[in-house]
């Protein structure tokens, strides 16, 4: 197997250029590559597009603020396509403001969008969203007597991805529920970079426990877990 | 005469009887959450959660979360031994499959043709339809969970959904803290009352179309 | 978690009934639920349609019979969904003679077609098979400049699949590329049926590690590997 | 004068070298399995199996075999250090997603326009076109493998295939034991050819539109 260059946070955030659409994995926060994400806020890349599930927390009170919030902060996107933008009140005031774009797309839905990218599927038929607002402007097509959206692959230049653990040729594997995106994601974007808590040995990961094989890999950035660095 | 209180354990109380051991149950944020604290001794369900697991265990105890250790809602939680975590293609698919038996989902509105709103109101709050709209399309049977009045006095039920919908002709029961409700052929149906509410009241507290069945019946232990 | 009955293979083969749409997992036969094909044969249950990557190997020379060949040879079913016939002559002279319906479907649209089916997708949209005899009375859309094939959902009445190990709750896990179609099939039929070489306490395998979550598997049938039998 | 002598491994050699470290590859049954064993010293290529692995390794040796483990033609393999296993819908969203680099395969026919046939022959033999139509759809770059001449001494090179096809316009290499070709705007391209042959006897065995392009040469050391 080839091994895969480990670079950077800063290094990754460097290939993210203006204009890309950007997948980035998590959940609220939850599996989100928050080394690289940080690195990219610095550079202060403007007018991407971002793929993601939500677009995280940002809670005033509180002070919390995860994942793709702060990028969401920092005006670095014309346009979000997500599920969720309700715990993040600055998505919708820049979208009541007309100042970035927001696409809703349900969780499912975006889901197998982001998966008919990576397998090569030009879309999917599904019920979902079927007689609400999320028909508009979709094809109907009726297949044994039920009506299904076509809804179409959603590909993108740049992953960034979040995972447990890779081997140096690439191969991953996530933690619990901070799997969700990434694994999709990790197959449906020109470019994929991993960001990694651990980095073990080629031969070290059980080849039927492989979550994402590793040709879907491009670059790789180890960020080892808050308790776990120096 | 009667006085409205809010109580949203009778309805996770009177939801969390729907259940039978080994079902596949899929609880929303805020109202619906409240159903996993009340399922019958001896009933042993199990919780999925959209964003990738099955098992969906107790909050952890302090100091043992675990950050890739979340619900939808980004809270702490455990998993059950014999759980199992997967992607959200696969989460999705047990969902739109069909492999739910049940969803529980808080609603803004909900009407007699089973039409459910509860991502938007547009103009004001637009928090997005996150799994919603995929649960209610997806799962066998969609309950919809709700106190039965909105602070103004209007019910929640209503003929016809104004606010944009999460689907269409979708929602099989509706539990609020007055009453069990099956939806069917365009109208509500009241299966059981719950004291101190009675038929009269509901009657008159729910402009519907709204039937109350031969064999319905007061539910007092709740 | 709630325990599956763990069932007999024989009982299991009495779950089919005549006229199912069966799914068989395996690959030429590897990751094929041998006992239970085994004791489905000695029952002759007809008329049934197969879904399975291919017929498997029925070598009159070598005397090798893998998989589904020994119900192909029992002309059991009325009608065999495939990718390949070629290593089995008699699926082969049974669709010469008119005997059994035959119908040849690409391997990838195969899995993704049982994918849908157990994904509440109604289809999908491929490229495969555009400007072939596949395309013949399938909708075509075009998706961004680029044909692409509707193929249906693919579902059935009962699922024989094999995994590596279980545990008592219906968690499995697979062998290497014994893999192969059983998780698929797990998710799209009615009934599902999971042959097992081992079975485990619940708790004994790693969350992060289940290959098919236990909701999926109805009954288990717990038959050892040869080397592992008394 | 240049007698044909069939010969599966100078096509093998040849195809070996068109690969780069990390290229990921599929190797159809038959002719093209033999590519795997002229890969040049210093390239790793990761070899995908579409029955569910990346990162094929050599037979086993005897006595070693798995029976979980084979290939797309049901023969015992291995895993490499680094290797995956998958499903089958995994399998095909590699191949169908264009993560595969290279894919070769045999053919029965291959023509000038890119359309390739290589699994029926109706009312003789109908093998199946078991993961081929996908490999060569979904494939960056498709290579046909296949000795020149049939048996007949009729090229296997086409104006237009007439068996049913595997896939439309999809091949962009033809590798023979005569010569490398690549297929590009309806015609073929002779890029180099394979001594004892010359570009002369390929056009008189070849009824083709073909061209030998200006860098065209002689491939000598295979």
């Amino acid at each position: 197997m080839v091994e895969k260059p480990v670079i950077s946070a800063a290094e990754a955030a460097r290939k993210v250029q203006a204009g890309n659409v950007v997948h980035v994995g998590g959940f609220l926060g939850c599996g989100s590559p928050d080394s690289v994400i940080a690195e990219l806020a610095k550079l202060g890349t403007k007018d991407l597009t971002l793929v993601c599930n939500d677009s995280a927390i940002l809670d005033a009170k509180s002070g919390r603020k995860t994942g793709v919030a702060v990028l969401v902060e920092n005006r670095q996107f014309r346009k979000v396509v997500v599920s969720h933008i309700g715990t993040n009140p600055e998505t919708q005031r820049q979208m009541n403001a007309g100042e970035t774009e927001v696409v809703l797309v349900p969780q499912g839905t975006l889901a197998e969008r982001i998966r008919a990218a990576g397998s090569g599927l030009g879309g999917i038929l599904t019920p979902t969203g079927v007689g609400t607002e999320v028909e508009e402007g979709k094809r109907k097509l009726l297949v044994k007597d039920k009506v299904y959206l076509l809804e179409e692959a959603l590909g993108g230049d740049v992953a960034l991805i979040k995972a447990a653990k890779a081997d140096k040729a690439g191969n991953l594997r996530y933690s619990k529920t901070a799997r969700n995106f990434n694994p999709l994601m990790a197959t449906a974007c020109a470019l994929v970079i991993a960001e990694v808590e651990e980095l073990v040995e080629i031969g070290a990961l059980d080849p039927d426990d492989v979550h994402t094989p590793s040709i879907f890999v491009d670059f790789i950035v180890l960020s080892p877990r808050p308790e776990a660095r120096a | 005469m009667i006085e409205y209180v809010e109580n949203k354990d009778v309805i996770a109380k009177r939801i969390a009887r729907m259940f039978h051991s080994g079902d596949v149950v899929n609880l929303g944020i805020g109202l619906p959450t409240l159903v996993g604290n009340y399922v019958p001794e001896g009933v042993t369900v199990v919780l999925q959660s959209e964003n990738g697991l099955i098992g969906l265990g107790p909050k952890p105890e302090p100091g043992q979360e675990d950050k890739d250790l979340t619900n939808a809602g980004a809270q702490p939680v455990t998993i059950l031994p014999g759980g199992a975590f997967f992607d959200s293609a696969t989460s999705f698919g047990i969902i739109r499959g069909g492999h739910v038996d049940y969803t529980v989902l808080g609603v803004l509105e909900v009407d007699q043709e089973g039409n459910l709103a509860n991502y938007k109101i547009p103009g004001k709050m637009v928090p997005g339809m996150g799994g919603a709209m995929d649960l209610v399309a997806g799962s066998r049977v969609v309950v919809a969970a709700t106190t039965h009045l909105e602070k103004s006095g209007a019910s929640k039920l209503k003929r016809r959904c104004a606010l944009p919908l999460t689907a269409a002709g979708e929602v099989d029961f509706v539990v609020t803290d007055v009453g069990f409700f099956q939806v069917l052929g365009g109208r509500f149906h009241l299966k059981e009352w719950f004291e101190p509410y009675d038929p009269e009241w509901i009657m008159a507290h729910t402009d519907v179309d709204l039937v109350v069945d031969d064999d319905s019946a007061a539910c007092k232990d709740l």
